[in-house]
């Protein structure tokens, strides 16, 4: 019944702060209830016994990407102020086509007979998680690394000003 | 009701895909796609570890939670310094301003 | 937000807004420093244009604290206007009552006795004492660190008790008029002197180390506002921002006023590091020179000091004049060397006992002038810095 | 890996490497070097090309089948394993060396042909990329024709769809070039999302994606009578739908009817450009496709396949009647005859379909860069009615081009078995097609044959197959022949082809004659025409291999390919060769009732244009005003354009317009209503009551057409986010349709 | 002067108008809260079949806030009564508050270990917050005490008798009462929950941090990067109150402290790596198990590596906490208050909550992963004895051996040498902040890391360049804490010398 309660309470966080996003004009509005969804998120992981990934959840999308959100939105702050929002025909499309498509997977999923729940969750250890992950997945794990490596000097080439621009002094 | 399965996991996650859905299509906002974005992978996150909790067992749906968790740090790295410079250059973060294909 | 007021001020900044073509206009900013700001020190408003931390120009706006000090002067006898003079720099009051004395005798002929001009250099020298302390406590504050803030005040409690004692003020004196002062020195003044001078000549060792020489306070400082000579003087910056730069400029030595000529003392300097004590990041004109250089003239004031103690004769405190003192119809102008630069004053007479112009170089005011020459492509931390070392009082800058 | 294989595998990995080399050093090696290297890396491909087709050539069955090997495991999904192979046979090596070949010529005039253009963008110079671009293009292409794998094939289908998008708006600062760029992209996308419903078939009901193994997986299933066979969706069985959804992805990039708006468009991009991807290769990638995928056709799917062909080598061919544009002519030219090989594909001509690709190929690319050498010779022009003449200035482009023409016209000389490429595969399409209209009726012959002397070449794809789920030495049981009685087609499925082969000759030799003969209508243009060596060196090679690759050399290289189709036949595969000999399939009837029919068709068509136009452009002029509605239809190309303005990007904002109305006059009405009858009980008035309505209808009909205008006007470009809009919409239609079914 | 009461304190700032209708909806809430309590407690296991254990926890949760409602209203309505209640009574009362909610939080947790996991996490969230009003009310206190007697000062001396102990809960009661300011322009919504959103996480990582092997609301095996990632989350409020706040000066705060925040959590995350490469779990427990054996065994003095880590582990919270002199974002002389510029009352204390409960999180850390934990200096293997003996046998071996009360000393003393550098130290420059990450913390923190690597790879445990090493930097730890004790003493014992008082005779006044 814990988890019951627990689920439903954090899909309560998850659901609401997602439709926040949808109905959120203001986009620091949006970045702040995406915390709520992701923080949501993580501790749902933690409710089916995903601790480590609840933690890098929290970790490196709340406390990393979310920032970056932020902070993007904050460069480009000037033109937050003005709201943009979209046409109305576009909303009403969205809408429906949102609608619809939820309504379709929601039936589909309820329709489908999953087979019964695991009674006890297996323990996702920690050290379980990363002797898979160097073992099994190492290659996807050292693609996902030079991924990073790649994004780092692609996200600061991107980022630094172009050439007519003075740095300021070192000192 | 009581019991949660797979099937609530499931369900909970296709209303976050369609909240990203929506707001990848209607927002305005560069930077408002892109936490749409986030949304939807999220929402594939929770898929990924409801199904590796009660169906296989296995590591690979937590594997692949935790790739989409550092992929979409990498991409909203990338995306934030896309936009920054999109600003720079046309003075908004409207994507519909971006369809002339050229700086 | 400070883009409304802009339009509105004399010196609009609208230039400022101008965009130039193809760089990045988006990330410019207008920031409004003051005039209620913590390290203004005062009502000073500083208009920055930045971008990110980065202070492209800062331009200083004046005028808060106005008050009609000279037009005062024309409308009071002289003896009436030396409380006025108190509130100009009121770190150091006891100055101001000199040099507007001093003017006022030159002007009228006024012989001074020789113990009174000895208890005026002791007073002058120990409120020099007594606004550097401020200085370097609140430098010490703009760089974030509290402790010589309190040091600071504690030592010149010390010197303010013994004001209070000679002449019951704390702040406002008025205690040097034309012709001396209002009262001699009280009993056991010299000794309480002597005492003090012992306790706080180590201090200033002291905060050299826990200040001065802190790595953290030399890499805020050093290099950080460099003024060369050559500006300093295109400028007109007079006192320890002069001297900051190396120009060994100061009136007591080089155009001795009364009994500085007496005293053996030296002129402090600014110097590029790496000799003696000064660190090695430190490049002479920088805010580092410039607070230094009040450190080691508190130490030359403790030596004039001691010198007044030795040698203070006895005699009169005051050459009384008969009557009301008229001023002759002439024009005098006079500088001393305050404690944050040349004071000078013009007083005109025209035979009767309220001066016909009274005009006041203050220096914090023409020392400010550099503010928007020196804080160009500068953090925004660096203001902070350059704003302290230049150490202003804006009751002098806006009299 | 064999030998062979690994002679393709670096075959298609030089031009990748000559990418990544311009891509980060390209900027450095300056203007004519950057193109050196890419022509070195592909002319590389071209020998590897050429050695291993030599190889193949001169090895037994045997030895062919023992140059497989096992595929690579990439990753599993779910059970199936999802392999990246080579795909192994003659159709492979052919189109590799025929891509390659290509290539090279082309790259080699693309060196001459982008030096003279000033690209320089904010100050840097985009002449290494445009080779990048072209090297990631012959990569993706190689990559394409040797996948094992539907999906390889659709990852390389997609990295040509996008080299396609970036070279077509590689003058991206034109307007129109990146507006086309776009077009052609989101048009093929379009195709390309019935691709992929059709591989999530193929995976969901084959359960593999090799294309041996679906294949295998297809047999089987309908010997069970799965239910791809049983399952019935709109009255059309899902196998159908299946093949048809993958047929969709031939559509988008062969430029087949609904979606071939894009082609001419496509023109925006360097001559060189149109004449790789838009001529040679890019656009073939379809009918290969349709190809490999033919053994999964059904019978119904296979006719549909052949409507669209017919359709759109019909539409196109008329069009290009009319275009004074010179690749415009060149790209509705190019449509016509694709619909010519998917047309042959759709009625079963295998192999005559392949071949045709071939020889258009060679003779397509062969004018398409004679047109780049014109346009290059008159300082970019490209409108026939300025030119006129050229042949004095530029013979070689000019005779060459002849060649093409000749060749695209299916010139030979009937019953002597003699003439250019085009005459075999064209007549041989067309034959086929008699055979399937009349043939049966008169010989009756179709499908009595014996399985076991099928083909020459041991089917690999069978083999391959059998290595994943048998002993490599047993053979597999077939299930055999199961439909043998293939249905008579529709008699216009035959008579439209005949008649656009007579439309052909006709614009070609227009084309060409306003081109280069009569005399010079624009004194400027002819003054300073000019050729340029480095630019007609790869058009006398081109010319070359336009009249050797003929009958001979290719048609059995592409025949010892052709599938064992298993509910359809390639009506002429070996089996129809063999049968042929007996007297049994395709008689000698068929070709030789074709010799009155459409034998001296190129004579006609050349015939009837020089007729038109040896005075210049005066009688045809006055033709095209005497036919003025028909004129106008094919100047606006039937209104294609126009329409999907309005259908695709209309639909957007038609739901817009709905909600707007609604707004506007249902509930504004509800309320107007209201205020209305308070006036009208007040004024009691009829003739304001008249006003109002007739106001109102006039008004609101003025309105519709004014908004309706506006939804024209739109051009379909730009909008990311209506792009997502529309995929979840789409996504949404099917889960909706999955949740109703 | 007149003597300064806490009734000073209390005087309220509410407007006449705002008064009532404040005291309405406290009281009324109050009431609400705790009649609710009372009614879950009695009516909720029989009506609804809640468990017991669920009821208790929901119920204690209402009483709490209920009381505390309650108090706010006494406290506006009768000012002056409070504060004379709390002048005489404050001490005691206090006392036993703080006993109360220990045993309330605590006791449960402890008492039945068995009982539902969500039962410990409601309890361990009361506790967390008790723990953290009270530490943060002490921590504020003894920051002025501190302070006071580095500038040679005396610091709060008046509210509450002795030592001005009451000062900060007299401030809070101030700041409770304080009229909520909104700035305008600013984005009200997002002001308002940006202080939440510091709060929260800085609140909700004491449920993973154990203060001993017992006393942990959750022993997650994720337990160490739980609390990081909490840790990091507190940026997201500073940011978007920053950027609610419609002030430049607000904004620069806020870009600082994400800045500050995000580069130095890569040296913080390296420095973890050491502990967590010599432990091999990320389970706080067993880490803080691991240095049982008495503070040679403490992974600090392990081998000059983890030495180096400990360091830079200190100076990376430094900057996380943005405590001196890395405290940038707050920076007063240079943007007057930073992110807090637009802040008062009631939000703005919590954010000074959050920041000392960091403060206190990171030195409680910093203990565990390095400072042998909950452990005295002694090995806990002496005491084995008295941790099954009697109950007065268990109670002495918590204070001589290991107990929660020696992870509260530690983590005090680090948070005592943050307060300690802050008022001795000037504050860094922004770039100088991003260059000592950089260019320091970052080489530093990556060549320990691989050292250590190396170290644990090539070195086996009992070889005598380990012992050695161990040895030496044990001696090295002992000195220096040697030498704070001895300066400690040193200045306790002449510190009007040091000081060097000049009292100056015959003065008026004097």
């Amino acid at each position: 019944m814990y988890e019951a309660i627990a689920f439903y309470l954090l899909a309560a966080v998850v659901a609401g702060s997602a439709f926040g996003c949808v109905i959120a004009t203001n986009i620091v509005r949006m970045a702040l209830c995406l915390l709520g969804t992701l923080g949501g998120v993580a501790l749902l992981y933690f409710l089916m016994a995903a601790n480590f990934l609840g933690v890098v959840q929290l970790i490196v999308y709340a406390g990393g990407t979310l920032i970056v959100i932020v902070f993007g939105v904050m460069l480009t702050s000037r033109a937050a102020g003005v709201r943009l929002r979209p046409k109305r025909s576009e909303a009403l499309a969205g809408t429906l086509i949102c609608i619809g498509l939820l309504a379709g997977l929601v039936t589909l999923l309820v329709r489908t007979a999953w087979p019964a729940a695991q009674s006890e969750a297996q323990a996702y250890d920690v050290a379980w998680l990363g002797n898979e992950l160097l073992s099994t997945y190492l290659v996807p794990f050292e693609m996902v690394s030079v991924l990073l490596l790649a994004v780092m000097i692609g996200a600061a080439f991107l980022a630094q000003p172009s050439g007519k621009d003075k740095e300021p002094e070192e000192r | 009701m009581l019991a949660i399965g797979l099937t609530h996991y499931l369900v909970l996650a296709a209303f976050l895909f369609c909240c990203g859905l929506y707001v990848m299509a209607t927002k305005r906002n560069a930077v408002g796609i892109l936490i749409g974005a986030e949304l939807v992978l999220n929402a594939a996150g929770i898929n990924l570890v409801a199904f590796s909790r009660y169906e296989t067992g296995l590591a690979d749906g937590q594997i692949a939670a935790l790739f989409i968790i550092v992929l979409a740090a990498a991409e909203a790295a990338i995306a934030i310094a896309i936009f920054v410079n999109y600003y720079r250059l046309l003075g908004t973060i409207d994507p519909d301003a971006g369809d002339r294909l050229r700086g | 937000m400070p883009d409304a007021p802009l339009t509105n001020s004399p010196d609009s900044l609208a230039d400022v807004e101008r965009v130039v073509p193809g760089e990045l206009r988006t990330e410019e900013m207008l920031l409004n420093m003051g005039p209620q700001h913590p390290s203004t020190h005062g009502v000073l408003r500083l208009v920055l244009r930045t971008d990110g931390e980065l202070v492209l120009e800062a331009v200083p706006h004046i005028g808060y604290l106005h008050r009609c000090a000279e037009k005062i002067g024309e409308s009071v006898a002289s003896f009436q206007f030396i409380p006025i003079t108190d509130r100009l720099d009121y770190l150091a009051a006891m100055i101001n009552n000199q040099g507007f004395s001093l003017a006022v005798e030159k002007l009228a002929g006024l012989e001074v006795p020789e113990r009174a001009r000895y208890i005026r250099v002791i007073m002058a020298e120990l409120n020099r004492i007594a606004s550097h302390l401020v200085s370097f406590g609140t430098y010490g504050l703009d760089m974030g660190a509290f402790t010589p803030f309190l040091y600071g005040f504690r030592e010149r409690e010390y010197i303010l008790d013994l004001f209070e004692a000679a002449c019951g003020a704390r702040l406002t004196y008025s205690f040097i008029t034309p012709g001396g002062v209002t009262q001699d020195l009280p009993d056991g003044f010299l000794d309480n002197l002597a005492r003090f001078l012992d306790y706080f000549e180590p201090k200033i060792d002291e905060y050299n180390d826990l200040l001065s020489f802190n790595y953290i306070f030399i890499k805020r400082t050093a290099g950080v506002g460099v003024i060369s000579p050559e500006d300093a003087i295109a400028y007109g910056l007079t006192g320890p921002c002069l001297r900051g730069s190396g120009v060994k400029w100061d009136l007591r030595r080089c155009m001795p006023y009364e009994l500085y000529d007496r005293f053996d003392f030296e002129i402090p300097v600014g110097v590029a590091g790496g000799t003696d004590r000064i660190p090695r990041e430190v490049v002479a004109g920088d805010s580092w020179s410039r607070y230094f250089v009040r450190m080691q003239e508190m130490k030359q004031s403790v030596r004039i000091l001691r010198q007044c103690v030795q040698q203070l004769p006895a005699g009169e405190f005051r050459n009384k004049p008969k009557g009301i003192l008229k001023l002759p119809p002439k024009e005098v102008y006079l500088e001393v060397e305050g404690a944050r630069g040349q004071l000078g004053f013009l007083v005109v007479g025209d035979g009767k006992a309220v001066p016909r112009r009274v005009k006041i170089r203050g220096p914090s005011f023409c020392n400010l002038a550099i503010t928007k020459h020196v804080c160009r492509q500068v953090l925004l931390a660096d203001i902070a810095a350059i704003l302290g070392s230049i150490d202003v009082v804006m009751g002098e800058v806006d009299r | 890996m064999s030998q062979l294989e690994v002679l393709l595998v670096i075959g298609v990995l030089i031009p990748l490497a000559s990418f990544v080399l311009l891509a980060f050093v390209g900027a450095r090696l300056g203007k004519p070097a950057a193109g050196w290297v890419a022509v070195l890396a592909i002319a590389a491909s071209t020998v590897l090309a050429t050695m291993a087709l030599l190889q193949w050539h001169g090895m037994t069955p045997d030895q062919r089948l023992a140059a497989h090997s096992a595929p690579l495991v990439w990753a599993h999904l779910g059970a199936v394993p999802i392999t990246f192979g080579v795909n192994l046979d003659s159709l492979t090596l052919i189109m590799f060396f025929m891509v390659t070949f290509v290539s090279t010529c082309i790259f080699v005039f693309s060196v001459g042909y982008m030096a003279g253009h000033s690209d320089e963008i904010d100050g840097v110079s985009k002449f290494h990329r445009f080779f990048a671009y072209l090297s990631l293009f012959c990569f993706s292409m190689l990559l394409l024709v040797i996948a094992d794998s539907l999906l390889l094939l659709f990852i390389a289908w997609e990295l040509v769809g996008l080299c396609s998008y970036l070279l077509i708006g590689y003058y991206f600062h034109k307007k129109s070039a990146s507006n086309a760029a776009i077009k052609a992209f989101v048009t093929n996308r379009v195709g390309d999302f019935g691709f992929i419903i059709g591989l999530g078939m193929v995976f969901a009901y084959l359960g593999d994606l090799s294309l041996a193994g679906a294949a295998q997986a297809f047999r089987d299933g309908y010997a069970q009578q799965s239910a791809l066979f049983t399952q019935h969706l709109l009255g059309v069985s899902l196998a159908t739908w299946m093949g048809m959804l993958l047929f969709c992805g031939a559509i988008g990039k062969s430029a087949q009817f609904p979606l071939h708006v894009w082609l001419p468009d496509a023109m925006e991009g360097p001559t060189p450009v149109s004449a790789l991807i838009h001529a040679a290769t890019m656009v073939a990638a379809g009918v290969y496709l349709t190809a490999r995928i033919f053994v999964l056709l059904t019978p119904e799917a296979q006719l549909f396949v052949a409507v669209i062909g017919c359709i759109t080598l019909s539409i196109a061919a008329l069009v290009a009647i009319v275009q004074t544009d010179i690749k415009r002519v060149l790209a509705y030219s190019t449509i016509s005859q694709l619909g010519y090989m998917i047309l042959g594909m759709g009625v079963g001509a295998w192999i005559a379909a392949l071949f045709h690709l071939l020889t258009h190929a060679f003779f397509k690319a062969l004018m398409f860069l004679g047109s780049g050498q014109v346009i290059e010779g008159c300082h970019h022009e490209q409108d026939m009615r300025k030119m006129g003449g050229l042949c004095r200035k530029m013979p070689v482009t000019c005779w060459t081009f002849l060649v093409g023409v000749l060749a695209i016209a299916g010139a030979g000389i009937p019953a002597a078995h003699f003439g250019l490429g085009g005459y075999f595969s064209k007549d041989e399409i067309l034959a086929v097609a008699w055979h399937r209209v009349y043939g049966a009726a008169h010989g009756g012959h179709v499908g009595t044959w014996e399985r076991g002397n099928v083909g020459t070449e041991p089917d690999t794809r069978v083999v391959l197959a059998s290595y994943a789920q048998h002993d490599p030495g047993e053979q597999v049981v077939h299930p055999g022949h199961l439909n043998p009685e293939p249905r008579t087609l529709n008699p216009l499925l035959f008579w439209i082809p005949v008649l656009i082969a007579y439309v052909t000759p006709f614009y070609m030799m227009r084309c060409w004659w306003l081109t280069f003969m009569g005399r010079p209508r624009d004194e400027h243009v002819y003054a300073h025409a000019h050729e340029s060596k480095l630019m007609y060196l790869p058009l006398v090679v081109l010319a070359a291999g336009t009249l050797f690759a003929s009958y001979y050399l290719f048609r059995p290289m592409v025949a010892a390919a052709a599938p064992q189709p298993f509910l359809t036949w390639a009506y002429d595969g070996e089996a129809a060769e063999a049968a042929h000999a007996q007297g049994a399939l395709i008689d000698h009837g068929a070709h030789r009732a074709l010799v009155p029919i459409v034998g001296f068709a190129f004579v006609a068509g050349f015939l009837a244009a020089w007729l038109l136009y040896r005075r210049g452009l005066t009688l045809a002029e006055r033709l095209a005003q005497t036919l003025r509605p028909l004129h106008t239809l094919l100047v606006h190309k039937f209104y294609f354009d126009e329409l999907y303005g309005l259908v695709l990007v209309g639909g957007t904002m038609l739901v817009k317009a709905i909600c707007y109305a609604f707004d506007k006059y249902v509930i504004d009405g509800l309320v107007n209503l209201s205020a209305r009858v308070t006036e009208r009980v007040s004024r009691f008035s009829g003739v304001v009551l008249d006003q109002g309505a007739v106001d109102g209808a006039v008004n609101a009909v003025g309105r519709g057409t004014w908004e309706l205008g506006g939804l024209v006007r739109r051009p379909q470009v730009g909008r990311v986010r209506n792009y997502i809009l529309f995929a979840t919409g789409g996504v949404a239609v099917l889960v909706l349709w999955l949740v109703l079914a | 002067m007149a003597e300064f009461t806490t009734e000073d304190a209390l005087r309220s700032r509410w407007s006449a108008a705002a008064r009532p209708r404040a005291v309405r909806w406290f009281s009324g809430l109050g009431v609400v809260f705790v009649l609710g309590a009372a009614a879950l407690g009695l009516l909720a296991t029989r009506l609804t079949g809640m468990s017991y254990a669920v009821a208790l926890a929901v119920a204690v949760v209402l009483l709490l806030t209920g009381g505390s409602c309650l108090g706010a209203a006494v406290v506006v309505q009768y000012p002056r009564a409070v504060g004379r209640l709390l002048q005489r009574l404050g001490l005691p009362l206090f006392l036993l508050a703080v006993a109360a909610i220990i045993v309330v939080a605590w006791a449960p947790v402890l008492l039945w270990p068995d009982k539902p996991l969500i039962v410990r996490d409601v309890l361990a969230v009361v506790g967390a917050v008790g723990f953290v009003s009270l530490f943060a009310s002490f921590a504020i206190w003894w920051e002025r005490k501190v302070a006071g007697r580095i500038q040679s000062r005396l610091g709060p001396m008046r509210v509450g008798g002795w030592h001005g102990w009451a000062q900060s809960i007299a401030d809070g009661l101030k700041l409770f009462q304080k009229e909520d300011i909104l700035p305008g322009g600013g984005d009200a919504v997002l002001f308002r929950m940006a202080a939440y959103v510091t709060f929260v996480p800085a609140l909700s990582l004491f449920i993973a941090l154990p203060f001993s092997a017992a006393w942990v609301g959750r022993d997650l095996d994720v337990g160490l990067l739980l609390i990081v990632a909490l840790f990091g989350l507190g940026v997201i409020g500073v940011l978007l109150g920053g950027w609610a706040s419609n002030n430049k000066w607000s904004m620069y705060g806020a870009m600082r402290e994400a800045c500050q925040v995000i580069s130095y959590e890569i040296p913080l995350g390296f420095s973890l790596l050491i502990p967590i490469m010599v432990a091999g779990t990320l389970r706080l427990t067993t880490i803080g198990e691991l240095q049982a054996g008495g503070f040679w065994t403490w992974l600090a003095f392990r081998n000059p590596f983890t030495l180096i880590a400990a360091l830079t582990f200190l100076i990376a919270t430094l900057a996380s906490c943005k405590r001196a002199p890395f405290d940038l974002p707050e920076a007063e002389s240079e943007l007057v208050a930073g992110y807090m510029t637009e802040y008062s009352g009631f939000r703005w204390a919590l954010f000074m909550f959050a920041e000392y409960a960091e403060m206190f999180a990171a030195g409680a850390l910093t203990a565990i992963l390095f400072f042998g934990a909950w452990h005295s200096p002694l090995p806990a293997a002496w005491g084995a004895a008295w941790a099954t003996g009697p109950l007065w046998q268990q109670a002495l071996h918590g204070v001589v051996f290991s107990g929660p009360l020696w992870l509260i000393f530690k983590g005090i003393f680090f948070v005592y040498v943050q307060i300690w550098l802050r008022w001795t130290l000037p504050r860094i420059r922004l770039d100088q902040v991003m260059h000592a990450c950089v260019q320091f913390m970052l080489p530093v923190t990556m060549v320990v890391l691989l050292a250590q690597t190396f170290w644990q790879l090539l070195v086996p445990a009992g070889s005598v360049l380990a012992v050695a090493l161990n040895l030496a930097c044990t001696v090295l730890g002992a000195l220096v804490a040697l030498g704070i004790a001895s300066i400690a003493v040193y200045g306790l014992r002449y510190r009007r010398r040091l000081v060097g008082t000049l009292v100056v005779d015959h003065l008026p006044g004097s």
